[in-house]
């Protein structure tokens, strides 16, 4: 086969993928499944971390090298600032483009429309004032060859990505499972008028739920821009890939779209590696429709959304 | 009442400001003090606004400069006519083009075009100059195509994509003597037809070449490709072991091509062409990844003494910021017509100015030009630099270099 | 692409057999099997319709009367059974594994529970709608107003009005359906349903939420469709007196399972349906 | 302490007051506008952007336009009623003579004449706009326009089949690095582009139409951007990135008459006009005939329609077919007038461009997307030569974004809404209907 030469080494990089994936993925999946739509607009949640955390980061760091805890410190201090930015993002994106919809009782046209809409609004807004060029995050370590398994080079920044990832992944599993909040989420997902009936403020949990996912998102976007930078642009890509991821995993289930997401990174850089690099997103694309056509409830089914 | 003023005030503020950074209205450089000299206006047509404007504006400057110093008499002594600028925005985009080309030809006294600056916009709007019979010289625009479609009032003051290509390759077989090249292009119009002159050459002097195509990331340049790639990418081209790398776009990709690369560990040579030339390389892939990096173009640097301080100075005083990619181009392409259109006289067609440029003979700043019957501009050198302790250096043309 | 309303929609069916008669079965359910997940809501329901009936399917409320007709109209998929439409023209036709509009092709219509009609448009258009479903205009014809497709309006148009005079809306074709009062909806969606010119009229309570007065038009109009276009009526109904005084025979389920069935006199008195309803008392019945 | 207990009740009636709500809405808004409208920031100082637009004198302007807004916002409601008399008495005249036959054909007599008269007295410059920025987009428009408006479907990806379209026009006329069994003048290729792009909307269409609708729209986003990677990458068979060179003009030798359109753009324009003419009466007609019917049923309960005979898929394909033989058509025309193609142009904001013009002119209405194309397609051309309100070319797709939110949250019937469209959002909102083929599942089918 064309990637049994670099197979590790691509299932290595493929696996840092995915996790970003799977943490922008859990947005979409959030979201849908309280309010049964797509967020178009969370790319620009993913956007908003990266800039966050570069500003942020820009200011702590500077021009200093930092070794050792330092690094994991400001490790830290990005994640979590990029977090706050996607989740500041995210909820003011609910409060503008989607709750007066939904006040109104507005048709799902409008909702996608209008998310279109917020997405174009907020990355040219940012293209504006933070300038067009892809902007450099201060590294807070220096990146290179870790060890070695199977052959395969581990990076710095993979393990940073993998860590990270893992830590929140399970973060949210949890408080969605096991806390108030969570029981909150899953009850608005299942059926938001008895929810509502019961006493569950719905407008509460549907920001809730849009904050938790633009932690995540956030996050993912200062995960992301440590390697290649922040840019305007950079949430389309890698949002419509986690979208896939969703999809793959079931729309609407948690921990689907974790699966989903890194069964879509080492696809994709498995399918790289058999056809040219320009076919990346080809390959994303074609495990999309295929999914979509073959088994539209994805891998571990729709959990908390509803079967087409 | 105060109300009502400070709403029109603050949106005509505004526009004023906006006047003043884009500045996409005809701007005279000269007065109509001798009503008896004849007025000419030279037009440029590039990307003014959208995503490409600051390349379009590093040209538009340079143009509007080498006016008002002609005017002035400072580069050719006194004129017989007077010469105005015109720009015209194509936000470097085929479908905008014609248009733009339309507003140039219909003003009766331009007399010749420096641009379009990109190729697509050239194609698309060429054959309307071509039927106006009105000179274009572009800084710019290098697909070999231009110059093969019959176009006998196309000019350019640079190399087009298969003169770098080939004079890289001979320099990394025949200097560096490799036998075992990986090359990368980004898919773009320029780098796909580069990589392929590149690639011919290297086949013909006996290497053996590993081609990807890697499309630039929307980080950059507008494309279609992603960031996330290059990771993999890099482990291709690491497991294949070829010892020097050729990457065929512009800096901030191949910036992130080069950190991926030495992340995993790759210690071969890096190479790549003129879009890379720039300063924005070093500080994006930091000193430490790009130290060694071979760089090329077809011109002078930019940053190299050889260039005029005076024109560096005049010019960052007009723009507001310095000299960037294309300007010494566009300076040296509009004094180009300037000089053929001296050589007539006082009373200049535009037919007579696209005789007299396949004609002229002007050294600029860059380079002597002097255009080949197809528009292609005569005898282009390749020059070789290198990233040394984070800045780029020139160490010379192929043709010295390989000896 | 082009013209819609070829038999070919129905995909196999068996060969044209000899014309019915009053009194052939219409339609044939056959130990049908529904269940969602875990669910079941409808475990070997049987029944057989014969041509000209008026059967009414009775039963609490989540015994499965809904999903019953969910499935002899294509919406769900029975895992198990198989249901057999006999149409006009002999040819028995299976229903499970078509879709909806296949279904509704093959002769079957059927109204909602809650209506639902085509709230933005008028009465006319919701009836002619349903009557085009038969028609074969496709897109290229009406672009160019070819002459069938005007000959189509005009047949169309003409037999909407039948129908909206046929069930008293004719004064109300010009309204937005949303503006009319619920006893006009439910006609106006049986003037839909009959528009696509069934043989078998699926009615899923058509009295609910209507007024004593509005209940003893609808039950002179069902009583009409049957009788006039000969269309034989299958009825989810609450109402026992309405039920009473309209069917020919009534089936009754409960908990997914046929539990009687016969004339409305031999269901009154079976004791498993007493029970059924003495045991679960139906909120919404009377 | 004391003193600010009383006053908390206060401030909470204040904000829990529509009114204040309304203001403080307005207000932000008038900020928003102002951050727009400033300077722009960079990278090394991210906030000069907005201290200059908020720091600044103009902000002023701004909150005072944003409190107008809100005056005439309450005002509004409050005298709806007066607003309401006063606007029927002066339409009163126009809509007692609109529905008269003749005096709508005379309108559009005299629309048509303008139409063929005000190009000729327009400088070449916005002739040529008013072909590659105007006319194309009126037509990609009025094409999504069966997509969306008619059938409620997002397609996201309609770049692919105008792309279809010119790589046709390339295609049979030789331009590509793969020749056809026979060469054709692109006006002859016109029927067998649009074919192919009709095909490829069926081909994309039948798998994936039977999806939910938002997955629609996110296999469309995909295919759209497919088809660029596509385009830029088969160097084979499209020629790359390079684009294609050297289409040919449209030229007619038949039945006696001869005609060449060359690089002058007036011929273009009557070929769009009258292409658009004939589309408009096609489509006009479409809309109020059986499959129009059909559309409007599936947009307003998908499963009603299915049980009325209604092949919903099958109707579905056919606008997306529509649609996109339409797209292949402008597609085809663009490449044949500038004799060029560049998958760099094919990008998915173009997508995005053409179904602003369609939501903002009022989905389902063909005035409303023929005017709506014009409008917003004029103000960008016409603010890059009078730069007013520090309109910047590369903030477009800021504005545009802006006013797809604005529309959806005030006005998503649109500009020049359709009257059966207009009264679907507004059933819609009141618990009635869709509005939209969103393919609702969500509801137990009872």
């Amino acid at each position: 086969m064309c990637f049994t030469q670099n197979f590790w080494n691509l299932v290595v990089s493929g696996l840092a993928d995915g996790f970003l994936y799977a943490l922008i993925a859990i947005g979409y999946t959030l979201v849908y499944g309280v309010l049964q739509l797509i967020n178009f607009a969370h790319s620009e949640v993913f956007m908003s971390g990266g800039f966050a955390s570069y500003f942020i980061l820009n200011a702590a760091i500077g021009t200093s090298q930092p070794h050792g805890i330092a690094s994991v410190g400001f490790l830290a201090l990005g994640t979590i600032g990029g977090g706050l930015g996607g989740a500041v993002v995210a909820f003011l994106l609910e409060r503008v483009a989607y709750r007066p919809l939904r006040r109104r009782n507005a048709p799902r046209l409008a909702f996608l429309i209008s998310a279109i809409g917020a997405s174009y609004f907020i990355y040219n807004l940012a293209g504006k004032e933070f300038g067009r060029n892809a902007l450099e995050i201060p590294s807070p370590f220096t990146n290179g060859p870790v060890f070695t398994i199977f052959g395969a080079t581990v990076q710095t920044v993979y393990i940073v990505v993998a860590v990270a990832a893992v830590i929140m992944l399970v973060l949210v599993d949890r408080v969605v499972a096991t806390t108030r909040l969570g029981k909150g989420i899953r009850a608005v997902a299942q059926d938001a008028e008895t929810a509502s009936l019961m006493g569950v403020n719905i407008d509460r949990v549907i920001s809730q739920t849009f904050i938790i996912g633009g932690v995540l998102g956030g996050a993912a976007g200062f995960l992301f821009g440590l390697p290649f930078g922040v840019v305007y642009t950079m949430g389309f890509t890698p949002a419509l890939k986690a979208f896939t991821a969703a999809v793959l995993g079931g729309v609407g289930n948690i921990r689907g779209a974790m699966i989903g997401g890194l069964i879509l990174g080492i696809a994709e850089n498995l399918g790289v590696a058999c056809t040219q690099a320009s076919w990346r997103d080809v390959v994303a694309f074609g495990i999309l429709v295929l999914v979509l056509l073959i088994r539209p409830t994805g891998i571990l089914g729709e959990q908390l959304g509803r079967a087409a | 009442m105060n109300r009502i003023t400070l709403r029109f005030v603050a949106p005509v503020a505004a526009a004023a400001v906006a006047l003043a950074g884009v500045g996409s209205a005809q701007v005279a450089a000269a007065s109509n003090a001798h009503a008896s000299t004849p007025t000419y206006t030279i037009a440029y047509e590039g990307p003014l606004s959208g995503g490409n404007a600051q390349l379009g504006l590093n040209m538009k400057f340079a143009v509007q400069l080498a006016i008002s110093q002609a005017n002035a008499g400072k580069t050719f002594g006194k004129l017989p006519f007077k010469l105005k600028f015109l720009a015209e925005d194509d936000q470097g985009s085929a479908t905008q083009s014609p248009a733009a080309a339309q507003a140039v030809i219909s003003n009766s006294s331009v007399v010749a075009v420096v641009g379009p600056a990109f190729s697509g916009a050239t194609k698309a709007a060429e054959p309307l100059y071509h039927a106006a019979n009105l000179a274009t010289v572009s800084p710019s625009a290098t697909a070999p195509a231009l110059a093969t479609q019959g176009w006998s009032n196309f000019f350019r003051v640079v190399a087009d994509d298969n003169a770098q290509g080939p004079g890289d390759a001979t320099y990394v077989v025949k200097k560096l003597g490799v036998k075992k090249i990986y090359t990368v292009d980004d898919a773009s119009a320029y780098a796909v037809g580069l990589v392929g002159a590149f690639d011919a050459k290297a086949k013909q002097l006996g290497a053996t070449v590993t081609h990807q195509e890697a499309p630039g990331t929307t980080q950059c340049q507008a494309g279609t490709g992603n960031v996330q790639q290059y990771g993999a990418l890099a482990t291709q081209i690491k497991g294949s072991g070829d010892p020097v790398t050729f990457y065929a776009g512009y800096y901030c990709d191949f910036a992130l091509l080069a950190k991926a690369l030495r992340a995993d560990g790759y210690n071969g040579q890096l190479m790549s062409d003129d879009g890379s030339l720039d300063p924005h390389y070093v500080s994006e892939a930091g000193a430490s990844v790009a130290n060694g990096t071979l760089l090329s173009c077809a011109c002078t640097n930019l940053t190299s003494s050889k260039v005029d301080t005076t024109f560096a100075s005049q010019f960052k005083k007009l723009a507001g910021f310095p000299v960037g990619t294309y300007s010494a181009e566009a300076y040296d392409a509009t004094n180009t017509i300037i000089k053929a259109m001296e050589k007539i006289g006082a009373h200049v067609k535009r037919s007579a100015l696209v005789k007299g440029l396949h004609k002229v003979v002007y050294a600029g700043l860059t380079k002597t030009v002097h255009f080949q019957p197809d528009g292609n501009i005569a005898g282009s050198t390749v020059y070789i630099y290198q990233v040394k302790n984070g800045s780029i250096v020139e160490l010379g043309p192929v043709a010295k270099l390989v000896g | 692409m082009s013209d819609a309303g070829s038999p070919d929609d129905l995909g196999p069916v068996s060969p044209v057999g000899t014309a019915p008669r009053p009194g052939d079965v219409v339609v044939d359910v056959d130990e049908i099997t529904l269940s969602f997940g875990g669910l079941t809501s409808l475990r070997a329901v049987s029944l057989t319709q014969h041509r000209g009936e008026i059967l009414a399917v009775i039963g609490p409320n989540g015994a499965g009367k809904t999903s019953l007709f969910n499935c002899l109209t294509g919406v769900y998929r029975p895992q198990v059974g198989r249901i057999t439409f006999h149409d006009r023209r002999g040819r028995a036709i299976s229903v499970v594994g078509r879709k909806p509009n296949q279904v509704n092709r093959a002769g079957i219509a059927r109204t909602f529970q809650t209506s639902r009609l085509f709230n933005a448009l008028t009465a006319f258009e919701n009836v002619k709608i349903g009557v085009e479903s038969r028609m074969h205009t496709g897109p290229l014809g009406a672009m160019l107003r070819l002459p069938r497709t005007r000959r189509e309006e005009r047949a169309s148009d003409a037999r909407t009005l039948e129908l909206l005079d046929f069930v008293g809306l004719r004064a109300h074709a010009n309204d937005i359906a949303s503006s009319l009062p619920y006893g006009d909806r439910r006609r106006l969606e049986i003037a839909r349903a009959l528009g696509t010119g069934p043989e078998l009229l699926l009615l899923d309570e058509p009295a609910a939420g209507t007024n004593p007065s509005e209940k003893g038009d609808l039950a002179a109009l069902i009583r009409k469709v049957n009788a006039e276009l000969s269309v034989s009526v299958l009825l989810i109904e609450h109402d026992m007196g309405l039920v009473m005084s309209l069917a020919d025979n009534i089936v009754v389920l409960n908990f997914g399972q046929v539990i009687a069935s016969g004339t409305p006199a031999e269901v009154q008195q079976d004791p498993a349906v007493v029970e059924a309803y003495l045991g679960a008392p139906d909120p919404e019945d009377g | 302490m004391s003193t600010v207990a009383p006053r908390v009740p206060l401030v909470r009636r204040v904000w829990r007051s529509d009114d204040a709500r309304r203001g403080f809405a307005c207000v932000a808004g008038g900020l928003v506008l102002a951050v727009m409208t400033g300077p722009s920031g960079s990278g090394t100082a991210p906030t000069s952007g907005f201290t200059g637009s908020l720091f600044h004198v103009r902000v002023v302007g701004f909150v005072l336009f944003g409190l107008v807004l809100w005056g005439l916002i309450t005002a509004r409601s409050r005298y709806s009623s007066q607003v309401r008399a006063f606007s029927a008495k002066v339409t009163a005249a126009p809509r007692r003579l609109l529905p008269d036959r003749r005096v709508r054909r005379v309108v559009y007599l005299a629309v048509l004449g303008f139409a063929i008269y005000y190009p000729t007295i327009l400088n070449s410059f916005w002739q040529e706009v008013l072909v590659d920025q105007i006319g194309v987009y009126v037509l990609l428009a009025i094409g999504l326009n069966v997509v969306v408006g008619y059938a409620g479907l997002l397609d996201l990806g309609y770049v692919a089949f105008y792309a279809i379209g010119a790589y046709s026009a390339a295609y049979w006329t030789g331009a590509l690095p793969i020749h056809p069994l026979f060469h054709l003048n692109p006006f002859y290729a016109i029927p067998l582009a649009i074919l192919a792009a009709m095909f490829a909307g069926v081909l994309l269409g039948v798998p994936t139409l039977r999806l939910r609708g938002d997955y629609l729209a996110i296999v469309t986003l995909g295919a759209g951007e497919i088809i660029q990677i596509v385009a830029t990458n088969l160097q084979g068979v499209t020629g790359g990135a390079q684009g294609v060179i050297g289409i040919p003009h449209f030229s007619v030798h038949l039945f006696g008459i001869r005609y060449s359109w060359g690089l002058d753009s007036l011929p273009y324009y009557y070929l769009l006009l009258g292409f658009v003419v004939i589309v408009l009466f096609a489509f006009r007609s479409l809309e109020n005939s059986r499959v129009g019917r059909a559309w409007v049923a599936i947009r307003e309960d998908e499963v009603a329609a299915e049980s009325a005979g209604i092949n919903v898929l099958k109707y579905k394909v056919m606008a997306f077919a529509i649609g996109a033989s339409t797209s292949g058509f402008a597609g085809m025309l663009e490449a044949s007038k500038i004799s060029f193609v560049e998958p760099s142009d094919l990008t998915v904001q173009f997508s995005i461009l053409i179904l602003v013009l369609v939501i903002f002119g009022g989905m389902g209405s063909l005035p409303g997307a023929i005017v709506g194309a014009a409008v917003l397609q004029w103000l960008p051309q016409f603010l890059r030569i009078h730069p007013l309100f520090g309109f910047q070319q590369q903030d477009l797709y800021m504005y545009l974004g802006a006013l797809l939110i604005v529309m959806m949250i005030f006005r998503p019937e649109g500009i020049i809404p359709s009257r059966r469209r207009k009264r679907e959002i507004g059933l819609a909102e009141h618990g009635v209907g869709h509005a939209d083929a969103m393919g609702h599942t969500s509801g137990p089918v009872s």
